[in-house]
């Protein structure tokens, strides 16, 4: 085995292994009971799969074709940096658009803060608080 | 290679694009489309008598030899009907002139007439199956825009019909492309033509065939017509016009092009189906005519019975036959727009659109109301006017082809015509007007202009006819000898 | 050998994606729907990834990189009409 | 493959003029837009599956698979995109000055 | 340009120049300026009497349509100069008639204008030789003379009579035309005279019936012969002038024209004989039968005119025999079936004209045209007396006067025919005298009921309360012009068929010895049974008019809802109706049945052909391999696609909308298509979020309120279509016949320098298309910018 | 209720960026590998229409004040004109035509006239997409 298969053969493995993670994930999201959860599911083991999935192709065309891919790296990176923000996002949302968390979930401490007290007051607490970082 | 080709298809176009830049310049902008449409009239008059003393032309874009690249072709059919569709174009730009008014003027209005008369010109001449799909869609997008153009109620609500039906109209045509793909593997219609021939045009390539019957059909509105009476009747009156005289002629252009040209082998079968349908189409047309109280549903069924009415021509097949389907269609063309540019304007004087409400419009308009009689006769095929030769030569076809149905249909049709539209004449132009002349509403002198020149195009293409003849014959005799049009694409 | 795995390993990632599209069509809430979305579209990237090497072509790896920004994009859209119901505002929030 | 294919085709076909023969608005443009798909992918079928390699020359020295049914769904994409787009900004403007986005309350022909 | 064409043109051009010159005019002058034009025309046409009696004939060409054979061919010959005579002779005296009886205010300018197109157009069907030309004048007396009823256009009755006669006489041209196009089928050419060469070759074609009975409902329907007289007495709204041209001399003989002047075409077969002669006389009875028990004297003048018309009808089917037997001396006698038509067509127009214009004076001076309200009238109008006494004696067929000469050939004609054996006339021949006999005594009793209740007895009081009183000379010139010719014609009958008829006669029998046809007319020719018949017309004449109370029941057994007026307009209105219901029925308005109708038809048309031509195959081994992914992947997208159909909410539905763009994404990376994944990403996730942006205006789905009918019927067709797309799909995958053309672009980077296959295709191969897609998303751009932005105004503007 | 894209907007920046720079690679490499004007102006397009989603219809317009209808009408412009250009030197319609000029410091460059079509494809793409999403963002 030259050391070019060896690597052909960790990026097939490494594409396996994202694989398998990939349908854990997805049975994550199955099976999970409420939305936030769920999305646990789908941003980090999903990411987990994608990302080996993708340094396996990487690996693959480097060392099958000799071929150093600027696009998969751009591609690694860039679901690297947009899969937690999209996860956030949808879990704000999810929560602003008062979608129920799981009957067995811990105490939910931004109900009080988001809906039952006074609204008006705390968000404009909260902008005041964000506004350095805006900058 | 002849560049002109292309210019009835671009200049728009680009004018189009242009006047989209000068959107407040009203005035600039009505100049720069009428002399557009004025000069297409005048490239598409060269180009057809070029045609006849140089043959066929084709304009390869890029300089790609057929069957690869896409191409222009110019024979004397499509390119009589872009002239007739430049001309008309010219005329109903006039009456917008002083009708449209400046909302709309505003809002794009000569662009998209521009866009819309560029896909038609563009069906007409092209020589590539796929190319003829984006024409149309260029046609379809413009008129999209041009039926919902004023936001009223009643228009939008036709406008969705009608978008979405053509929507799935044009889906069908690429289900049509995506089979004839399949089969014969090339998309050039000269090229399709050569290999349909030799395949023997056997049973799946009929099947084809008539997929692309259907969806012509649908845009000709033959047989599949319903679309037609709603949204014909809610846009301004000049893209009324406008679509009457030349969406429906796109269909016709594009069945009688396939169907000569790309299928004609299985005659036995297409065009007992077309024969068939043309009929249907007649009697529902004559129905719809009969039971219309008001001008625009009277008006917009007429539509229908002529496009049964030409496709008769196409069902019987023979040269004659072929021959008065065009004359018949350079006369529709001409007398639709002429029709629907005057009952929009007895809406427009007298603020009514049913039949009975009216009365009397003669005597403070004479000369409207007796260019209306006048577009009543050219329709009903009274000679000498325009609808006389097609009649008459559609006619002989059948009788030398011995289609005595359609014959019979056709013919009967043409009572129906004059019928429906003389009630509008006796009742809304003739009897006792309550309105005094002086408090009539006057008709602007720009929709005069339009009306007279289109009445004298119908009365100098019916007296005229031989002037045309030449053309026409050649024209048909295209459509019946293909291997005249496929050798001028494929050779040389 | 090496293409079985490939080819396994794109049968997973189907079966991934017709799990999550259970979780698509049943829901519950919105949210969840667009959280599957959005984990399709990263399982389709990594499909993507495999077919490129299954057929040993680099002419798809723009559309991993496409897949990716878009997949970001429909996700920011969607939460934002969840959230607001508009998905660009009119004005600034400031 | 192939077979398959037009077997999709022929259910994504079903679906879409089931959604399209349905009485709202939504449901009609989104049949419309199930037709586009099926339509695509039924170019791209009678072109021929997998009959060569994806056709860019620096890639591979052939034989590739039929370029030109691409090059036609392409411009078919773009314009059901241009088309889907004027249509869904018609279907409100009329749900907006019409009050109803059901196709059978627009019949139109009582209220004149 | 010669005279005779002249002769045509010269109307058209005056008719053109009224309207544009008329402002300029006195209004008094106009028709006296219009007169000068029949006055010359007809002198002109009497130039031409001495020269065609000698058996000149006069054509000339003018190319028109050359390449479809249809020339501008005047041809002048007997039986056009004698219409032509008429036209212009007849129209001389009713335009000045006209001038004196229309009064200042009406728009005269229109009145003259009108005329004067009928007059041209009559002109150039006596005057064409080329069917198609004929055809265009015939249309156009048509409509000359729908302008002329409807002159009073205010009126709803004048209307109506015009649409009628305008219906029925366009529909009748209409078959007509149908029948010159299948004669010109079968000889090629449109000229009658080349027809006429042909007609041994083309009488035994199967068109050549058809081609008859078409041509014969055109002359039927013109000459309001039955059942399609029923527009000539709705005419009678006409000014009177009118009435006097139109019903008189000129429009309803252009049917007795072109069945003279096709005899001899047609004139040998059994069915002419039969449905001219036949119609004829059933015309001729239904008209005297109906014209009794009229009260308006212009619907008796109308009713008679009609059973006048089937009278000459019915000769001229009489005369026909003779074109059937040949010539021979025993068969000569039955041309004068034909010479009697001919004379009793002038006579027809003399006296019917002078009769006209005596009701236009009574209708003028009197102010009413009814019979129960007139009476007496002898003292106040004694000219006009004299008039309607002269002219109804002759229509009565009384001696001096001319209608007594024809009357009486035309008794003999049928007497004659019954003698004959062929078309089995010997069964039922008899019947021709007996009808002509009856017809003849109604037309004796409407005739002395003309002028016994108008002229005789009592005045009736509210007449004589306006003091009504003589008509201006003017008025009368024309009707005395027109009775001295009645009793001209008797006294000096001969020369009016030396000159005139004879030649007429050549044109009819153009195989015939000219000086074997013309007989000389006698007033008296021995006690033939002829003159029997018209002893017994005035005895039993005048028998049942004195008993007519008795005897008008029998008016009453048909009840009024069968006149065939009645059966017309229910035939109208019913059309209507049922087009409307129909029309209304499957036109809902309702996009979803329109769709419906769409994919019936496509199924039904494009599945039915598919399938009856078997067209399809299937032969799956030549198909690409399937991968088990493949296999997930589709069913996938079926999931997905199928769960669309249950969606709730709109979201849901677009989100699986997007699962379906993104397995069709991904079904283009599998099949190699990368320009397209990438597209299709791109586009599918700017369409979501068009979606989304729209769906702020949209409102959230509910569920389908369609019945579960409906959606089982929804879900067959869509079930139906989408097999047959797989099927046709299936046998199009395995059509193997031909290669493709893309095989060529894969030189691209030799032929356009580019190595992305898809993208040279894109921006070189077929740019144009490139272009116009670019165009494409240029209007759909500009379009909703424009659907946004450009709102109804509140108001709404009426029209734009 | 406000609600603060304090992380969307700081990623947004960074991604925005990547996705012109890939449109414009796109847009250039479309010859010989995937994309091309269309793809690359779709792609420009929807960065474009990110940065609306994520920021407002008037900070977008205050940093890039196009009239969009114009930047697409001159795409059309653009890629007619190319088209037409072949007309005035005798060659058939939308004929085009290439040349290898140096370039001072680039050194040798392929410039084909079919750039200038694609960049009118590209334009037209960007700007009717963004007409069309702002057209509808902006309707009351």
């Amino acid at each position: 085995m030259t050391v070019k298969e060896i690597l052909e053969w960790a990026a097939v493995l490494l594409v396996l292994f994202g694989s398998i993670i990939s349908v854990i994930s997805a049975f994550g999201l199955i099976k999970l009971p409420d939305v936030y959860t769920r999305s646990h599911a789908a941003t980090k083991s999903s990411t987990l799969a994608v990302l080996s999935c993708l340094l396996g192709a990487f690996i693959y065309f480097w060392s099958h074709d000799g071929y150093v891919s600027i696009r998969l790296i751009l591609g690694i990176i860039f679901v690297f940096i947009t899969a937690p923000v999209a996860g956030h996002l949808v879990c704000r949302a999810a929560y602003r658009s008062r979608v129920p968390l799981a009957e067995n979930s811990g105490e939910d401490e931004l109900k009080a803060v988001l809906f039952d007290g006074d609204i008006a007051a705390v968000t404009t607490e909260a902008m005041t608080k964000e506004e350095p970082e805006k900058q | 290679m002849n560049n002109l080709l292309v210019l009835p298809l671009i200049i728009p176009i680009i004018t189009a694009v242009i006047l989209v830049f000068l959107r407040e310049q009203i005035v600039l902008q009505r100049i720069i489309s009428l002399i557009t449409m004025i000069f297409i009239t005048i490239i598409s008059a060269l180009l057809l008598n070029m045609v006849q003393t140089e043959g066929i032309m084709r304009l390869d874009f890029s300089g790609w030899l057929p069957p690869f690249g896409i191409l222009f072709v110019g024979d004397s059919f499509s390119i009589l009907l872009v002239l007739t569709a430049s001309i008309i174009t010219s005329f109903c730009l006039l009456y917008a002139f002083s009708t449209i008014g400046s909302r709309h003027e505003k809002m794009f209005f000569y662009p998209f007439v521009l866009f819309l008369i560029a896909g038609v010109n563009g069906s007409f001449l092209t020589g590539d199956i796929f190319n003829l799909f984006v024409c149309f869609e260029v046609m379809l997008l413009a008129s999209y825009v041009l039926v919902a153009l004023g936001g009223k109620k009643r228009q939008l609500r036709e406008s969705l019909k009608y978008v979405l039906i053509n929507v799935v109209a044009s889906w069908m045509f690429l289900i049509a492309l995506a089979f004839l793909y399949g089969t014969v593997k090339t998309l050039n219609m000269a090229h399709i033509a050569v290999r349909v021939a030799e395949a023997g045009q056997d049973p799946l390539l009929t099947t084809v065939a008539i997929l692309f019957l259907i969806v012509f059909s649908l845009k000709a509105g033959l047989l599949l017509f319903f679309w037609l009476p709603g949204s014909y009747s809610v846009p301004p009156t000049v893209v009324q016009a406008l679509f009457a005289s030349l969406l429906t002629k796109v269909g016709i252009y594009a069945l009688i092009r396939t169907f000569t040209l790309m299928f004609p082998l299985n005659q036995d079968v297409t065009h007992t189906i077309i024969g068939v349908m043309a009929g249907i189409t007649l009697i529902a047309g004559c129905m719809g005519a009969l039971s219309g109280r008001d001008i625009y549903t009277i008006a917009t069924y007429n539509v229908i019975i002529g496009v049964g009415f030409i496709l008769i021509g196409l069902a019987v097949g023979t040269e004659t036959a072929l021959t008065g389907a065009i004359y018949y269609l350079i006369h529709d063309m001409l007398a639709k727009a002429l029709l629907f540019l005057l009952v929009g304007m007895v809406f427009y004087v007298s603020g009514e659109s049913v039949v009975k409400k009216m009365s009397g419009i003669i005597q403070n308009y004479p000369l409207f109301g007796w260019i209306y009689f006048l577009v009543m006769l050219a329709l009903a095929g009274i000679p000498p006017l325009s609808g006389f030769m097609g009649k008459v030569l559609i006619g002989q076809g059948a009788i030398e082809s011995g289609s005595y149905v359609l014959l019979a249909l056709g013919f009967a049709s043409s009572i129906i015509v004059l019928y429906s539209l003389l009630r509008i004449f006796l009742a809304s132009f003739f009897g006792e007007t309550t309105i005094s002349y002086d408090f009539r509403k006057p008709i602007p002198k720009g929709a005069y202009l339009a009306f007279v020149l289109l009445a004298l195009s119908i009365v100098s293409v019916g007296v005229g006819a031989e002037s045309l003849a030449v053309y026409v014959k050649d024209a048909a005799n295209t459509l019946m000898n293909p291997s005249i049009y496929i050798d001028a694409v494929l050779k040389g | 050998m090496k293409e079985t795995i490939l080819l396994l390993a794109l049968t997973f990632f189907m079966i991934a994606i017709a799990l999550l599209l259970y979780r698509v069509i049943v829901g519950p809430s919105m949210p969840d729907r667009a959280i599957a979305l959005d984990t399709i579209g990263v399982n389709l990237i990594s499909a993507i990834a495999v077919v490129s090497i299954v057929l040993s072509t680099k002419a798809f790896l723009e559309a991993i990189l496409i897949l990716g920004i878009l997949a970001f994009i429909g996700t920011i859209a969607f939460s934002k009409y969840i959230e607001r119901g508009v998905i660009v505002d009119r004005k600034g929030d400031s | 493959m192939e077979s398959l294919m037009m077997i999709l085709i022929g259910v994504l076909v079903a679906v879409g003029i089931y959604l399209v023969l349905s009485r709202n608005i939504i449901r009609v443009i989104l049949g419309t837009a199930i037709l586009s798909h099926a339509v695509h992918l039924l170019i791209l079928t009678m072109g021929g599956l997998k009959k060569g390699d994806v056709p860019l020359l620096s890639q591979s020295k052939g034989p590739f698979t039929d370029a030109l049914p691409q090059a036609l769904i392409l411009t078919a994409i773009v314009i059901s995109f241009a088309t889907t787009a004027f249509l869904l900004v018609l279907a409100y403007r009329t749900y907006k000055t019409n009050g109803s986005d059901d196709l059978q309350e627009l019949r139109g022909m009582s209220d004149e | 340009m010669t005279i005779e064409i002249a002769i045509i043109l010269i109307p058209f051009i005056m008719a053109a120049l009224i309207p544009l010159f008329y402002r300029r005019l006195q209004r008094k002058f106009i028709g006296w300026i219009v007169l000068v034009i029949p006055v010359s025309l007809f002198l002109i046409l009497t130039t031409y009497i001495p020269r065609i009696a000698n058996g000149e004939a006069f054509s000339h060409t003018y190319e028109w349509i050359p390449s479809f054979n249809i020339n501008f061919t005047t041809y002048i010959d007997g039986l056009s100069l004698i219409f032509s005579l008429l036209i212009t002779g007849v129209g001389s005296l009713v335009i000045l008639y006209s001038i004196f009886y229309l009064s200042m205010k009406e728009s005269l300018h229109h009145f003259y204008c009108y005329l004067l197109l009928f007059m041209g157009a009559m002109l150039g069907v006596v005057f064409s030789d080329n069917l198609m030309v004929l055809y265009a004048f015939w249309e156009l007396t048509s409509v000359s003379s729908f302008l002329l009823i409807a002159f009073w256009h205010h009126r709803k009755a004048s209307r109506a009579g015009a649409r009628k006669s305008m219906t029925i006489t366009v529909s009748g041209g209409l078959s007509m035309l149908l029948g010159f196009l299948m004669l010109y089928t079968m000889t090629g050419t449109f000229s009658i005279r080349e027809i006429l060469e042909n007609v041994d070759k083309i009488s035994e074609q199967a068109l050549f019936i058809p081609a008859l009975v078409l041509i014969l409902l055109g002359a039927f329907t013109k000459s309001a012969q039955f059942p399609f007289h029923i527009w000539l007495p709705d005419a009678m709204e006409a000014p009177t002038p009118v009435s006097a041209y139109l019903h008189s001399a000129t429009m309803v003989k252009a049917g007795i024209y072109l069945v003279a002047r096709f005899t001899p075409v047609f004139g040998g077969e059994m069915i002419w004989f039969w449905a001219v002669t036949g119609v004829g006389l059933i015309t001729l009875f239904w008209g005297s039968f109906n014209a009794v028990r009229q009260y308006d004297l212009k619907a008796i003048l109308a009713y008679s005119t009609v059973s006048q018309l089937g009278l000459i009808m019915s000769l001229l089917g009489l005369g026909s025999v003779a074109v059937h037997l040949g010539y021979s001396t025993s068969s000569v006698i039955y041309t004068q079936a034909t010479f009697a038509a001919l004379f009793h067509l002038i006579n027809h127009s003399t006296f019917k004209g002078a009769l006209f214009m005596m009701v236009g004076i009574v209708d003028h001076e009197i102010g009413t045209r009814d019979i129960r309200r007139l009476g007496g009238l002898m003292s106040i109008l004694p000219f006009t007396f004299t008039i309607a006494l002269i002219g109804c004696f002759s229509m009565a067929g009384l001696p001096p006067f001319n209608g007594f000469l024809s009357k009486e050939m035309f008794f003999a004609a049928t007497v004659k025919i019954t003698k004959l054996d062929i078309y089995s006339i010997e069964s039922i021949g008899i019947l021709i005298p007996v009808i002509a006999w009856v017809a003849s005594v109604l037309t004796f009793i409407y005739c002395v009921i003309i002028v016994s209740k108008t002229f005789l007895g009592k005045i009736k009081p509210d007449i004589s309360e306006k003091n009504p009183h003589e008509a201006p000379v003017g008025m009368l010139i024309s009707p005395f012009v027109l009775i001295g010719l009645v009793i001209i014609i008797f006294f000096f009958p001969n020369i009016l068929g030396e000159y005139i008829l004879r030649p007429a006669m050549a044109s009819v029998y153009p195989t015939f010895p000219l000086a074997e046809m013309t007989p000389h007319i006698h007033p008296w020719h021995g006690f033939k049974p002829e003159l029997f018949m018209t002893i017994g017309v005035i005895l039993i004449g005048i028998l049942l008019y004195r008993y007519k109370k008795y005897w008008m029941k029998i008016y009453r057994i048909f009840p009024q809802q069968w006149t065939l007026n009645a059966i017309y307009e229910k035939v109208i209105t019913s059309s209507e109706n049922m087009s409307e219901s129909i029309t209304k029925r499957y036109m809902t308005g309702n996009l979803m049945h329109y769709f419906v109708y769409i994919y019936v038809s496509f199924v039904v048309i494009v599945a039915g052909t598919f399938l009856v031509l078997e067209a399809f195959t299937w032969d799956p081994s030549s198909d690409a391999p399937v991968e088990n992914y493949e296999l997930l992947l589709v069913f996938v997208a079926i999931f997905a696609s199928f769960a669309l159909l249950f969606a709730k909410s709109r979201i849901t539905a677009v989100l699986l909308n997007g699962v379906v763009g993104y397995a069709v994404a991904f079904f283009f990376v599998i099949f190699r298509a990368p320009d397209l994944a990438l597209t299709q990403l791109v586009v599918e996730s700017v369409t979501t979020a068009l979606y989304l942006i729209c769906f702020k205006y949209l409102a959230e789905l509910k569920p389908e309120p369609s019945s579960r009918k409906t959606k089982l019927s929804n879900g067959l067709i869509s079930i139906l279509v989408g097999s047959t797309v797989t099927l046709i799909g299936l046998a199009v995958v395995n059509y193997e016949k031909f290669n493709s053309i893309s095989s060529y672009f894969e030189d691209s980077y030799n032929l356009a320098g580019g190595k992305n296959i898809v993208n040279t295709i894109l921006g070189d191969f077929r740019a144009f298309d490139t272009m116009l897609e670019v165009v494409v998303l240029f209007i759909a751009g500009l379009g909703v910018y424009t659907l946004i932005k450009l709102k109804a105004s509140k108001k709404g503007d009426a029209d734009t | 209720m406000k609600i603060n894209d304090v992380i969307l907007r700081t990623v947004v920046r960074g991604v925005v960026f990547i996705i012109l720079t890939l449109g414009v690679y796109l847009f250039f490499s479309g010859h010989n590998a995937p994309g091309g004007g269309f793809i690359g102006g779709l792609v420009l397009g929807s960065g474009i229409v990110l940065l609306y989603i994520t920021y407002d219809l008037e900070t977008v317009h205050k940093r890039m004040p196009f009239d969009f209808k114009k930047v697409a009408g001159f795409g059309v412009l653009l890629a007619t004109g190319s088209a037409i250009g072949a007309i005035f030197f005798d060659a058939p319609f939308l004929s085009q035509t290439d040349v290898y000029y140096t370039f001072p410091v680039l050194g040798e460059k392929h410039l084909t006239t079919v750039t200038i079509f694609e960049a009118g494809v590209a334009l037209t793409v960007i700007g009717t997409l963004v007409t069309i999403i702002l057209s509808i963002s902006e309707d009351e």
